[in-house]
């Protein structure tokens, strides 16, 4: 399993530059939001944490589509799944989701404090929503990997994939900028839509991986 | 051990490529499966790996080693694609593979030097010729030990010397108590195996 | 179907697509008979009602809204369950069940939307707010036309019904927040007056309308789907019909 | 009371239109199938599985 | 070079699932925005031109790497490349971007007013953003094939591809973004960042299929 | 016309893999490159047309016909990749190809009853099996004229019908005045054709 990991992450750095165009698109979310939101600092500093969560829900989805479709194209998907009574299908899964998530969305997560800045944001508020990031992606790339195995025969999955995670994505962002709010804001609180996304993503550590397998063992042709 | 299939239908598309097959390989035994394009051997050897699922039919593994449950778990599969990624060295791919289907009786050097590539491991795979990266995917069945062989179409590419050289890995494998289904429309070299002729189709 | 047949062979013949369209092609003609006549009486009810004194005439768009959000919501929760007849019992109708009713429960979705909108604008002032309930029927909504794609992306049936199985499954998450989210968030929307633990609040004169519509677009429902599947059935024939076509005459040309 | 005739009436009408566009396309799909299917009986094509099924009923 | 635009059509359409997909991930991309956001009216006007801009991006962006991937996996390129001299290879390479940002980008386009309404637009600000998404989304589709063509080239120029051309696209999307709200706001010009966002196209119109060719031509191998 | 190669040398990644080739083709011969693995056999045709450029030496096409300049615009080059999409059907495939490439002797139809697949053309290329594709790649040199084929082992995972059959295509290609390099392990069947060694490689 550690070869697995090892081996998505050098792909990932090597040949798609995930990582950067993640981050650039990033970036330019955060740069455009202020011409529409205008010199208002306040304001700004008010979503922030709601465009930095936008920004990296949608940075996450670049790429994701990709991620059984590469293996299947040169044949590895085929010996992945007759690997299946050694390693678990939906754990070899839950790998590569790590993986991508490390190569892909984790740069995000440690650039937004900069970005954070940017935005006018207070010091807590940006350490809760790199805290929520941290925590909350991972679910989106779980839920994501259900996309990309569904979609997988797919030779140009791309739009379609995103079509099916998005709505599914949607209570990890409620929950998770609801977090975000609530360590600055006084009445809203923080603690309990932080511990309901940790729940939200534990729970799709289960349930995608072992749809994802499902749905990869019933691509397999 | 011995590989049995009973009744087999392979169907493709809604299509019934082929049933009935009955047939037993044993220890030692290869099995070649021959046919005009389009008959079905490779959907049966992916019927046999567990990657499609037979139309009809039963299939089993009697007498599998302890280290493996079920034919899945103990075959290795040669499909038409290689499985390797091109910006991967050929070391890092053949290792990735080792370490993910266990170590075999063979270290990667000692692979690549059966199939005559030793000097070759630190280039990235996609740098090397058809019949390089063939001989690749070969190594690849020595590093990791898995008792049946399927091999579909294991020869394309290859030149006359790595031909021979495969015969050799295949015959040794045999006597070590493996079995090989292999599809094919050259002949392999190995005498005294059976052979399977699947149907005329377009 | 002959006496013999048992009780208990009812379900395993229903299995059998021939035996399912003989059968639909046996309700149907009653099923959508009825279907007709509760919807004309609801419709003379709804028109007969009073006007609310709140909300004048509007409360009218009730009688049609309201069975379009419950329905939506059930078609959606049939496809789950025809999802678990593809993925644990195989049923062979499951998978033409789910794809059938894709489409018409888009299309109550999108009913509901736009008769609430409707609403929306007398009642609050805008056609629509970003407020829980409204964005998950929305969610629904986008739920329901990814699963069209997808099913229209595949062309083999057989791998299509899996993957579209298993995406359904996953978005069944929505159905409660949709239902319970007016409970959960403060919103605009009303919360639930009828279906409700401990009995509905609603007043009578209103209830009964709003019952028989709601039964009639049901009726309705399970017409539009049952004629769906029957289609459903017949195009998988053809393709496979067609199928067997160019190849008996590629035989013949090839050999 | 202020009366919102035109917005129940957009309401019914939406909803006739929408559903009757739904019934019609249903029904023109029912016409083709059929049509596709008579088509390919009269050519004397058959499923695979139709001989099976008729020795079993 | 219509039976290349057509056949790239066809693939992304059919491989995709469909030109309605497209219009679906914008819908998708746009709830998700409020969601983040909370469901102010006014806050959501305002940022509704950069939601969309930022959509349509996403939207480009996905399946771009892919442009002559794809081509070179099957062998098509070698053959597009050979053709040379029939069919110039900088005006192949301007037919697949045009294929690929119909395919992708115009569903966006025409959508983009209907989503207008729903982030609660004026009507001038909605033609004006769907007028600039119209002129220059075209020109981030082809810097971005630019950047498929050096990928394509260097196997491991991934982190290249992005760092070099990636950048270019912000200010295509800076200016899109101002010319939209320059069409409402009374001091912000309407005409100076659109005419550029024009010129924008129009440059790499020409720019992108000459580079593109060019690192094609040293990329077969 | 005669494809002319002086002094020809290739290299890959800065190695050189041949050098001081000479060799002629006329209109009507078959020139026949050999080798082991790796020894640049598919270097070579990818030079003659034009995908690679030479380390050394020259290469002309003397006599090209009016219709073509040049020797990469008057090549057909069937390479190890088939140049096919998936999700489009074999017609579809094959109606781009010849919509691009140039209408040619045959049409469509025709071409796929050379290769036996009359009746395939509405499947999506991706549901063949591997021969069946080759076939289908085949077909794609049927489609539009070009008077020099460069074939990369175009016989790899065809059956023994298929290649008989392709025998016979690529005589009559000869015999109406064109000209072939195909790089090969197995014997194509044309007798008469010059062979092109290349050196022992790994
Ligand atoms: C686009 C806007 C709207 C959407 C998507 C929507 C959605 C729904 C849904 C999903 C339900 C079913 C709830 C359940 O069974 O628990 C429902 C019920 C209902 N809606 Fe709406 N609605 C919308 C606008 C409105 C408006 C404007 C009104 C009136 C002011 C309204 C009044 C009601 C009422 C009275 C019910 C019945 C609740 C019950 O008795 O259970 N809706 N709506
Ligand atoms: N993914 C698929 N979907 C549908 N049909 C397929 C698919 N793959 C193959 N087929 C069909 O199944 C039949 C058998 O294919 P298969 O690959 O098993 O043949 P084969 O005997 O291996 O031929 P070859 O010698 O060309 O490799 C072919 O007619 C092919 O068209
Ligand atoms: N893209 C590449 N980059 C660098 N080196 C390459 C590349 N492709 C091939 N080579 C090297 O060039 C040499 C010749 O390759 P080539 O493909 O021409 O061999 P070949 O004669 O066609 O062999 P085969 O019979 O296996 O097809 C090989 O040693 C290979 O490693
Ligand atoms: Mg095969
Ligand atoms: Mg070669």
């Amino acid at each position: 399993m550690g070869a697995l990991f090892l081996r998505d992450v050098r792909l990932g750095l090597r040949a798609g530059g995930g990582a950067l165009v993640g981050i650039l698109f990033f970036l330019a979310v955060i740069a455009v939001v202020p011409f529409g939101v205008g010199p208002d600092l306040k304001l700004l500093a008010r979503i922030g944490a709601a465009m930095l969560w936008i920004g990296a829900l949608l940075a996450t989805l670049l790429g994701l589509d990709r991620l059984f479709q590469a293996d299947r194209d040169d044949g590895s998907l085929d010996l992945l799944i007759m690997a299946a009574d050694r390693h678990m299908l939906a754990l070899t899964i839950l790998v590569k989701c790590l993986a991508h998530w490390t190569v892909s969305v984790l740069p995000l997560v440690i650039a937004s404090p900069l970005l954070g800045l940017f935005m006018n944001m207070e010091p807590a508020a940006i350490g809760a929503t790199a805290l929520t990031l941290l925590v909350g992606t991972p679910a989106i790339t779980l839920i994501g990997a259900v996309g990309a195995a569904v979609a997988v025969s797919l030779p140009r999955g791309g739009l379609l994939v995103s079509v099916i995670i998005l709505p599914l994505t949607i209570p990890v962002l409620i929950f998770g900028v609801s977090a975000s709010y609530g360590a600055v804001e006084d009445p809203a609180p923080f603690l309990a839509p932080f511990l309901i996304l940790a729940a939200i993503t534990l729970f799709f550590a289960v349930l995608g991986p072992v749809a994802a397998a499902a749905a990869l063992r019933s691509s397999a042709d | 051990m011995r590989l049995i299939a009973e009744n087999l239908g392979g169907e493709r598309g809604g299509e019934l490529l082929f049933s009935g097959l009955h047939f037993a390989v044993s220890s030692g035994e290869a099995l070649m499966v021959t046919g005009p394009n389009g008959s079905g051997k490779s959907t049966l050897l992916r019927i046999i790996a567990g990657l499609l699922v037979q139309a009809e039919g039963m299939l089993r593994l009697e007498g599998t080693p302890d280290a493996f449950e079920g034919l899945a778990a103990a075959a290795h599969y040669l499909g038409h694609l290689n499985a390797m990624k091109p910006v991967l060295s050929v070391d890092e791919n053949l290792h990735f593979w080792q370490s993910f289907n266990g170590r075999g009786q063979y270290s990667i050097a000692e692979a690549l030097e059966y199939v005559s590539l030793g000097e070759i491991g630190h280039l990235p795979f996609g740098y090397l010729s058809t019949g390089q990266k063939r001989r690749v995917s070969i190594a690849r069945l020595l590093v990791s030990d898995r008792p049946v062989w399927l091999l579909d179409e294991p020869t394309a590419g290859l030149d006359k010397a790595s031909e021979t050289q495969f015969t050799g890995l295949m015959r040794g494998h045999l006597t070590s108590g493996g079995i090989i289904v292999a599809a094919t429309h050259l002949p392999l070299g190995l005498e005294g195996s059976n052979e399977l002729a699947l149907g005329a189709a377009s | 179907m002959s006496d013999a047949v048992s009780k208990t062979g009812r379900w395993i013949d229903l299995a059998n697509p021939t035996r399912f369209l003989s059968l639909a092609g046996g309700i149907l003609p009653w099923l959508g008979g009825l279907t007709v006549l509760v919807l004309a009486i609801g419709f003379w009810m709804s028109m007969n009602a009073p006007d609310d004194y709140q909300q004048g005439s509007t409360v009218k768009i009730m009688f049609i809204h309201v069975p379009f959000a419950w329905l939506s919501m059930m078609c959606y929760t049939i496809m789950s369950v025809a999802a678990l007849g593809t993925l644990v019992w195989r049923h062979p109708l499951a998978d033409v069940s789910a794809k059938a009713a894709a489409p018409i429960g888009a299309v109550f979705t999108a009913l509901a939307l736009i008769t609430g909108s409707l609403w929306g604008k007398p009642m609050w002032g805008t056609w629509w707010v970003w407020d829980a309930r409204l964005t998950s029927v929305f969610v629904l909504f986008l739920m329901y036309l990814g699963i069209i794609a997808l099913t229209r992306a595949m062309d083999d049936p057989a791998k299509s019904a899996r993957a579209t199985a298993i995406l359904t499954l996953v978005g069944f998450i929505n159905i409660p927040i949709i239902k319970f989210s007016v409970d959960w968030w403060n919103t605009l929307h009303q919360p639930a007056s009828v279906l409700r633990m401990g009995g509905s609040t609603l007043d009578q004169s209103y209830l009964r309308p709003l019952l028989v519509m709601a039964i009639g677009f049901t009726l309705l429902f399970f017409t539009l789907h049952l004629m769906a599947m029957r289609n459903e059935i017949w195009r998988r024939r053809v393709t496979a019909m067609r199928r067997v076509a160019a190849r008996s005459a590629d035989r013949g040309t090839v050999s | 009371m202020i009366s919102h005739t035109g917005f129940v009436l957009a309401s019914y009408g939406a909803a006739i239109i929408v559903l009757a566009a739904l019934i019609g396309w249903i029904f023109i799909d029912q016409r083709s199938q059929r049509q596709a299917l008579q088509e390919l009986e009269s050519r004397g094509v058959r499923r695979r599985s139709e001989t099976k099924m008729d020795n079993a009923s």
